[in-house]
């Protein structure tokens, strides 16, 4: 008899497509994989045992490195979890500087995975698009903040710098081109066959399995789980904002692609309603000059763009954390991963890692 | 006498007997297929300066082509050593293959010699070669044609059914 | 390769190395001891003084969940129970390790309960002990609780819950990786972040980096 | 040029053919440095780029800088490679897309050869490059280019089909293999084009070409986000400036093909335009499809490799089959 010869292939960890230093062993039966063994720790830095070392202001900036492509909702975790400690009161106008920018932030983070998801999937054009629409925000966070990455921007007990005149105005301006701009897209990319073809019913599971495997964000949405952590479990201000949480159906690509545009459209309905009601004043909190976390346990959670990034600190009154974990949705959402390759092709392990959206320097962390 | 058709009929030939000299005497399977398409296209070389050019390049589209390409794709689908390793040869072996290569030689040296060939000259530029073949294969011969398309309907559905019952 | 490379670069260092190590050793030591009393202090405290003084909205929730487990489970299944009023009053439940993973099953599948959701699993060196967190939520009901077991140092043991929770599979293998606790069950425990070869737990207070320069 | 071939070989006959092979070389390699910028230029427009624009005047001399570099590289063959194929796998492929150009009748006067079955020569001959994708992939003794190699030939055997019966329309039409008289065959006006009587198998052929072109959104065998890029992963230097060479001077065959076989060759599209010499006809046409191609390639996502297969296989070659049937019976009862 004769058998086709089993592949072994290694995906990673230098490969266009895994977003990162992060490799997947496959075994390929034709085009066909039968074995997927994610391999991860390449981007791997300790950013926890670095923690135990550093001041709580201090740590802020590598929070801004583990998702480097959504670093102010990591500088809002950690600043979050250290305040529901010390239990700070955060003035008005920097809960709301902090809303916007974080919303900002997720819109950028989906602007970019929309992109590299289409460049994943064949399509060059839409890369650039979403760039371009990215690099206005990252230009805005560069005004408030002076960095275009990694922002450091929240400080504990509120943010840095209050907002430079006009830059209200050119996140209402903006929340009016990107509507228009969305709509483009949707016109451009979400009818073509090509990409339906791809995308529809590949890398499927339902709301049961996404629940069991702790999937958060886009992919627990996606198979109709309606959790969204800014609605059921509400921190900073969002509770004050009327947006919807949607959600999918079927569990597949095309429903997490649908669900990320659409939570494009509701951050840009969050701001709509938040640029219009910052108020005037402080934007640091009463804080002490040296931090002192009195002792005891935290964990805080939020929705960042990749599902629910959570900071758990156990303090014993110095001030620096005596441990810090970080809970990381790429880490953990990517967990799903081998159980949806078996079986799927060669073409899809990209089109299915994509849709989960990892940042390889929060799986590592 | 050097005109440019004997030159290249030179070239040629000497093409098609080294591409089959490789195929027999090469180690890897891949080389092996290499140097049959080059056979092939040599062969192809030859029709055309037999001025049947739709005979050539049907060789070249189907041997050189898709039939190389099928067994490359084959091989490589397929498990085998790296290096094939030489089988212990048995004495009465060579025996065997000499007798078979002569008797081979014989028959063939016999048909060739038995067979009257036109020795006047035709001049094929004037015919359509392609109408002739066209005339040939679906006028006079249009039953043996239509048999022969049966058949390779018969093998190719053989040929699926095979492969799904491999895959269950 | 670096396990040579490790074994061939400590001996030179030793003389101050150990000195170095002695003191920490010693100021560990105190600091642990003092860590201790503030522990039962704010233990004692918590457990007694508390819910005379102000129940927390969540101290319900809590007595429920304790006693479905000492009901189903075992008497003694819960070695410590309490409200963390820091953190949003979360209730806090100690679990001893050999009832943890049927603890774990009624968590998941009581309906009143239903813990479904894994959120966050971590290890701490607690220094005088090892302790593997976790936080459960329930998507249904939108409540929260946190366990957490507790291991001595050498030989640190937790059953896993990979068959209970999925989503600990990899959360267990980087506890297991950063802190050296072994989690019989677990279908596939590998190191996951650190090579393969590595020696050594990071995460571990006394843990001794490979350069202390870096 | 057709009694030149049946004189003796003379020093001066070789002569006058090598000076022919090297102008039209000439012609193609200009072709191809300005295709490679137009298209960068042309999609660098469509994503709001500037494209090229550094080296020469408005970037016109990029191309020139790239191909100097790739020359100046160092030619690097992996170690486990097998070496004999891996250097001889670009000219395999090179070869073949050079001489399908011979049989192309640009004007009425201006053609190589006037080959009798001069679209099966196309077809024939450039069959031959898929086996030094393959070979070449397979020489690299990488698993990527492997699967490149392997996907190009599936996709060379399944396109190959629809592409050539997509034609057989235009032969029953014509009568003739031979690519003039199938020019000559349409006229000066559009509709007397084979492009309307003719608009499925244009259809299915555009198609299959892009796909035997490895373009997007057929370019599987060298997909950039998953085969990282397919069988030429290991190459580097001059071997791989052979393999994109190949690429574009493909792209000027085809584009060539479609406006002789579709697009009535250098007629013009309404008689009284006739004033304007042929090759200029052509050459708008040849542009028209090219352009047709970058655009392409700007637009849409790559398409699943099963996905290739059924498209070729349950699409196209029905398709195809179908308009053959249908232009027998239309030219029947027309006659």
């Amino acid at each position: 008899m004769i058998r086709t010869e089993e592949l072994l292939l290694n995906v990673g960890p230098q490969h266009p497509s895994t977003h990162g230093v992060f490799r997947i062993i496959v075994k390929l039966d034709g085009e066909v994989i039968t074995e997927a063994t994610p391999v991860m720790g390449y981007l791997h830095r300790g950013t926890e045992k670095l923690a135990e070392n550093l001041t709580y202001t201090q740590i802020i900036p590598y929070t801004d490195r583990m998702d480097y492509v959504a670093a102010m909702t990591n500088n809002y975790v950690i600043c979050n979890a250290v305040e529901t400690l010390m239990g700070l009161e955060i003035p008005e106008r920097a809960q709301y500087l902090r809303l916007i920018v974080m919303e900002l932030q997720r819109i950028a983070s989906h602007m970019l995975w929309w992109g590299t998801y289409l460049l994943d999937i064949g399509a060059m054009s839409p890369f650039l698009f979403a760039f371009r629409d990215r690099e206005m925000i990252i230009n805005m966070f560069n005004e408030l903040c002076g960095a275009r990455l990694t922002y450091n921007y929240m400080r504990i007990g509120g943010v840095k710098w209050d907002a430079p005149d006009g830059w209200i105005d050119k996140v209402r301006d903006y929340v009016k081109y990107m509507k228009e701009k969305l709509n483009q897209y949707h016109d451009l990319v979400t009818g073509n066959e090509i990409f339906l073809a791809r995308i529809k019913g590949i890398g499927a599971y339902d709301g049961k399995t996404a629940i069991e495997y702790g999937l958060s964000g886009a992919n627990l949405r996606g198979s109709g789980v309606q959790w969204d952590l800014r609605k059921n479990q509400p921190y900073c201000i969002y509770d004050r904002f009327e947006f919807d949480v949607p959600v999918g159906k079927n569990g597949d690509c095309f429903d997490r692609y649908n669900v990320r545009m659409e939570e494009i459209r509701q951050s840009l309905r969050i701001l709509e309603q938040a640029v219009e009601q910052v108020p005037e004043g402080e934007t640091m909190g009463k804080v002490p000059r040296v931090l002192r976390v009195p002792e005891g346990e935290a964990y805080s959670r939020i929705e960042s763009p990749r599902g629910e990034i959570g900071c758990y600190i156990v303090s014993r009154g110095k001030d620096k954390p005596f441990r810090l974990k970080f809970r990381r949705p790429s880490f953990v959402n990517l967990q799903i991963l081998p159980k949806l390759l078996v079986g799927e092709n060669m073409t899809n392990l990209i089109t299915i890692l994509g849709g989960i959206d990892i940042v390889v320097g929060e799986v590592d962390c | 006498m050097w005109s440019a058709g004997f030159i290249v009929f030179f070239v040629l030939s000497l093409l098609t007997i080294a591409g089959a000299l490789f195929m027999i005497s090469l180690n890897r399977v891949v080389h092996m297929v290499l140097a049959l398409s080059l056979s092939f296209i040599s062969i192809a070389g030859l029709y055309i300066l037999l001025d049947a050019e739709f005979l050539a390049f049907v060789q070249v589209l189907i041997y050189a082509g898709a039939i190389s390409i099928l067994m490359i794709f084959g091989i490589m689908m397929t498990k085998h050593s790296e290096e094939e390793t030489e089988e212990p040869k048995k004495p009465w072996q060579n025996v065997l293959t000499a007798v078979g290569v002569i008797g081979f030689f014989g028959i063939i040296m016999y048909a060739i010699q038995s067979t009257t060939i036109v020795t006047e000259k035709k001049d094929f530029t004037q015919i359509d070669t392609v109408k002739e073949i066209g005339m040939a294969i679906f006028q006079k011969h249009v039953i043996p044609f239509e048999l022969i398309s049966l058949l390779l309907t018969v093998a190719l559905i053989g040929a699926i059914i095979l492969a799904k019952r491999e895959e269950e | 390769m670096s396990d040579e490379n490790k074994e061939s670069a400590k001996p030179p260092m030793t003389d101050e190395e150990r000195a170095a190590k002695i003191k920490a050793a010693e100021e560990a030591r105190a600091a642990r001891a003092a860590a201790k009393q503030a522990e039962a202090a704010a233990a004692g405290g918590d457990g007694e003084e508390a819910p005379p003084k102000q129940p927390s909205p969540n101290q319900p929730k809590l007595d429920r969940i304790v006693q479905l487990i000492t009901e189903h489970v075992n008497a003694d299944a819960v070695e410590e129970s309490f409200i963390n009023e820091r953190d949003r009053d979360l209730p806090y439940v100690i679990i001893k390790a050999e009832h943890w993973v049927t603890s774990a099953q009624l968590l998941r599948d009581e309906p009143s309960l239903h813990f479904n959701y894994l959120r966050n699993l971590s290890g701490v060196d607690q220094e005088t002990h090892i302790e593997v967190v976790y936080h459960l939520l329930s998507l249904d009901h939108v409540h929260e609780v946190c366990v957490k077991v507790k291991t001595e140092r050498d030989a640190a043991s937790v059953p896993s819950v990979t068959p209970v929770w999925p989503t600990a599979n990899w959360n267990e293998r980087e506890v297991f990786d950063l802190l050296g606790v072994d989690f019989p069950g677990h279908p596939d425990l590998r190191r996951i972040m650190m090579p393969d070869d590595w020696v050594g737990y990071p995460l571990r207070k006394d843990y001794e980096p490979l350069d202390p320069e870096v | 040029m057709e009694s030149l071939l049946q004189e003796t070989l003379s020093l001066k006959t070789f002569a006058f053919f090598l000076l022919i092979g090297v102008t039209t070389l000439a012609i193609v390699l200009g072709f191809v440095t300005y295709a490679i910028y137009f298209e960068r230029k042309v999609i660098g427009w469509m994503q709001f780029r500037i494209g090229p624009n550094r080296v020469g005047p408005l970037g016109l001399l990029q191309s020139v800088a790239d191909v100097t570099k790739l020359l100046m590289k160092e030619d690097t063959i992996p170690n486990e490679a097998d070496r004999t194929l891996f250097k001889l796998a670009p000219v395999i492929v090179y070869v073949p897309a050079f001489s399908v150009l011979a049989t192309f009748p640009f004007t009425e006067t201006l053609y190589l050869a006037d080959l009798n079955i001069g679209l099966l020569y196309y077809i024939a001959i450039s069959g031959i490059s898929t086996l030094g994708i393959v070979v070449g992939g397979w020489a690299s003794n990488n698993k990527y280019s492997l699967l490149g190699g392997m996907r190009s030939a599936a996709q060379m055997i399944s396109y190959e089909v629809p592409l050539v019966t997509s034609v057989v329309g235009v032969i029953l039409l014509t009568g003739s293999l031979n690519l003039h008289d199938i020019v000559t065959n349409q006229g000066d006006n559009i509709w007397e084009w084979n492009l309307f009587p003719q608009i499925i198998g244009f259809i299915v052929f555009t198609i299959a070409a892009i796909s035997e072109l490895n373009r997007t959104p057929f370019d599987l065998p060298e997909a950039e986000s998953e085969l990282v890029a397919g069988y030429h992963v290991e190459y580097s230097g001059f071997r791989f400036a052979f393999f994109m060479l190949a690429e574009y001077v493909y792209v000027f065959a085809i584009a060539s093909l479609a406006t002789i076989l579709f697009l009535g060759g250098w007629y013009p599209p309404l008689a009284m335009l006739d004033f304007i010499p042929g090759i200029v006809w052509f050459l708008l046409k040849f542009t028209a499809i090219v352009f047709f191609l970058f655009w392409i390639r700007a637009t849409l996502p790559r398409i699943r490799v099963d996905q290739l297969m059924g498209l070729g296989w349950r699409v196209l070659l029905p398709l195809a089959l179908f308009n053959i049937f249908l232009t027998a019976i239309v030219e029947f009862v027309l006659r």
